[in-house]
């Protein structure tokens, strides 16, 4: 099998995962990178959706984060009010698992315009509950395609501000922050030259002295994604 | 339980210029209620919701809304709200003044709301520029600790309207699955509109069930598929391939307009 | 789940100084597990409980606490607490330091525990002597409408121990009936006992059931009939008459000393 | 039948409970004084209980505010602290039932202590829910005996200050707040003399010009009364 730069993207994503952990998830790409993972090598994550689903074990999935599958598997359901105050602002999350149409090199993230607030050139669609995901969970993943349409020197809006030690995964390698916070491109995903890295970013990206070839994704990795693509 | 047509519960609850929130978390959307304002032509209405998805598009798209105040506007795993931008981005059919928030900050509004609070404490926003663009996000101290956290006022809508899978004879309404704010919203609220998908004798009891007393509520609907394109869980399915079409539909403003016509009225 | 004696989680869970709150309003109070608090002779304790009644009357009276966090210190339908009286009043067993709320106060301290926040904001103490008296009473002024309200910090025991009806195999805990505050104490804790009439292999659903997953709870531990003479909803009923009982008991200071050792060992 | 005065005083507290509406209740005289309204002249009452339960419906009368009774016939159960915050403190509920251990002349209450706080000379059980009723419920009724150490010049303690308008029911009459909010007696039970609540009372109580005499309770109300204690 052959895998698209978008399942290197989403088998990269789960590979950060950790089992046991406990992972809120947004939907698209994080949801499916958190799935792969609970079905391959961690699969005593929690997963958490903002719709109130906690322990959810989607066979599918889902198109929204309020889907009936997320419920039918959950082992608790809880109002929108409680997954935002007793489960995520109270500090029990590991991992937040975010996407974003604009990121700047310290990790910061867009998700609301493009061009000015008062009169955007493009309406994204806001906030949702990324700014406190970003903040309360102690570790943040972000997974976006690369392009100098999202790696921006400069975000027009700051939607989220991510706290705790973090991971870009994208459709070309894999950035880390350095002490300083600064995201550093530590590796390539095969058949990917640094060189095209940096060119897809919109500032001068740091590139690590050693840089990495992403393991490719296994015929294991790829089979069960695709199967959950597929369900 | 009085018997009263959902025409007839939209045309005495809902009216102009009324800040009304339609909630339900992708699941439970109250989409035949929708659909009945746009019909009664309600106007300059300040709409009310954590999640604009189609029914807002719809509702923001004919027209009916001065205001919006939210904290994610999109169309769920498909994309872009095409009426919604295009009210954002050049004002038609009409500027569209928003109110923007994070789900946390919401949902703690309703709760405030519900609560008869002026306001919610949460630790949210902080380093953002929402707290820039939108002057209902402000700080309070701790008086315990000095820490400074965010506060946001109480929502407390004029009209709430939700969708439920069941109300008893009595006029108690029961949600299950995923419930989303949809108690907070019923309980902020002045006035209250909930549709069901059945009445029954007896409420059975399901994992996640919500029940909201009847006198929290002012009017119950038979609305059977009303939630629909989202579902009903343990009535219907959610129809995705509707919500990819409707990125089609919503993306030209003649197209959207003779599909309302057609299938709203 | 791991399989685990009650006398080994109280042994792993519960160590003497620690504030502790064990809960349930009435139904589900966690009696066996209080029991072998004794038992195990724990000393210097904070005890938290929003309704300290007859488990509470016999910690105290067994010397356990140090500290008393409550609002509401009686023998629900009968009258006084009297070991928490002698406390009190004399100083029986010992000086018993105490920290006195309202119900609204003490729930939303909880709320605050359970949320991650320092504080919490109610309407609440207005005029009356307790702000006087109790010093994590204060105010805060809401930032938008300028209104002074009431503050209160955050409780976040150290162990909340509760008892539920059932568990299933994983160690997700369900509630039903009457549930008070059982889910913020455990979500505010930062270590978690519950103890459970029975194992089950499914949760079935219940009218106004809460569940709890199992990440929530350090450990899960049976106790048929663990919530006696209080009761469990569906599985027995509360003794009413040991109530009554307990009152002549507990006024003499030999007689309860008597009773405790006949029947807690 | 004759009536005990307990039963007298119950039943001029129910007869207080208009038909229709929200009324917040506390164990004892008035959960028996709320139900038996319930039961004769108030069918459409709601009864809520601090223990959570919404549009109780109890045919005996529960020992504590937790009965399973009380969950096996309400409408909705809530949580402790979303009856506090979602009902009572949202302003929802017409009338507050409360007792208490010494009330003072503007019918402020006293459950805490006798005597010092510090050093008490009785130790009483504190505040419950009294004092967010007595400050959220739009109409406080009170109900207790009638003695000169119940009714105080001064509280030991203020537990719970009444806000709206009120009414106090005790054994020997009926006393209400004139217009400064000092309470006033303006009804005796039958076979009670006006020197009988003011010699029970521990201030100089003030006297309506005219006194009115309690309607004797009828045969119904007392059948229906002992029904609930009895079942």
């Amino acid at each position: 099998m052959t895998a698209t730069t978008d399942e290197i993207m989403t088998v990269a994503a789960a590979r950060e995962l950790r089992d046991g952990v406990l992972c809120f998830v947004g939907i698209g790409l994080p949801s499916a990178a958190a799935n792969l993972a609970r079905a391959t090598h961690a699969p005593n994550c929690t997963l958490i959706y903002e719709s109130g689903t906690i322990g959810a074990k989607p066979t599918r999935l889902p198109l929204s984060i309020g889907d009936g599958e997320l419920a039918d598997t959950a082992d608790a359901l809880v109002s929108v009010p409680e997954i935002f105050n007793y489960w995520l602002q109270a500090g029990r999350v590991d991992v937040g698992f975010l996407g974003a149409a604009q990121i700047d090199r310290f990790g910061n993230l867009n998700t609301t315009v493009v061009g000015d607030y008062a009169d955007p050139k493009v309406r994204l669609p806001g906030a949702g509950g990324a700014p406190e995901i970003a903040a309360s969970a102690k570790e943040v993943i972000m997974v976006l395609r690369h392009n100098t349409r999202a790696f921006v020197e400069r975000l027009s809006f700051v939607t989220s501000v991510v706290k705790g030690p973090r991971v870009v995964l994208t459709d070309l390698g894999v950035l880390r922050p350095d002490e300083t916070g600064e995201l550093v491109l530590v590796a390539v995903h095969p058949n990917v030259t640094v060189e095209q890295a940096k060119a897809a970013t919109g500032w001068d990206l740091r590139v690590a002295a050693e840089v990495a070839v992403t393991e490719p994704p296994t015929e294991k990795e790829l089979s069960v994604l695709r199967a959950l693509h597929a369900a | 339980m009085r018997e009263i047509s959902l025409a007839e519960a939209v045309a005495e609850l809902v009216r102009d210029g009324d800040s009304v929130a339609l909630e339900g978390f992708t699941h439970l959307i109250p989409v035949a209620a929708a659909h009945e304002i746009i019909r009664q032509r309600r106007r300059d209405l300040t709409l009310i919701r954590m999640t604009p998805d189609l029914i807002y598009d719809q509702l923001i798209g004919m027209g009916c809304a001065r205001k919006l105040v939210f904290s994610w506007g999109g169309n769920p795993g498909v994309g872009s709200l095409h009426r919604f931008r295009d009210a954002i981005e050049h004002g038609y059919p009409h500027p569209l003044e928003i109110e923007e928030h994070s789900h946390a900050g919401m949902a703690n509004r309703y709760v405030a709301g519900a609560s008869g609070l002026p306001f919610a404490v949460l630790r949210g926003y902080l380093g953002t520029d929402l707290a820039k663009v939108t002057p209902t996000i402000r700080t309070v101290t701790c008086p315990f600790t000095g820490e400074e956290l965010a506060a946001v006022p109480a929502l407390n809508p004029d009209v709430a309207i939700v969708h439920a899978q069941q109300a008893d004879r009595r006029g108690n309404v029961a949600f299950w699955g995923i419930t989303g704010v949809q108690k907070e919203v019923v309980l902020a609220a002045k006035r209250a509109l909930v549709t069901v998908e059945e009445i029954v004798d007896e409420i059975e009891p399901h994992h996640g069930q919500v029940v909201l007393p009847s006198i929290a509520v002012d009017a119950v609907v038979k609305a059977e598929r009303g939630a629909y394109p989202s579902y009903a869980h343990g009535y219907y399915d959610r129809d995705n391939a509707f919500y990819r079409e409707w990125d089609a539909i919503s993306r030209d403003r003649d197209t959207f307009a003779t599909w309302m016509r057609e299938h709203v009225g």
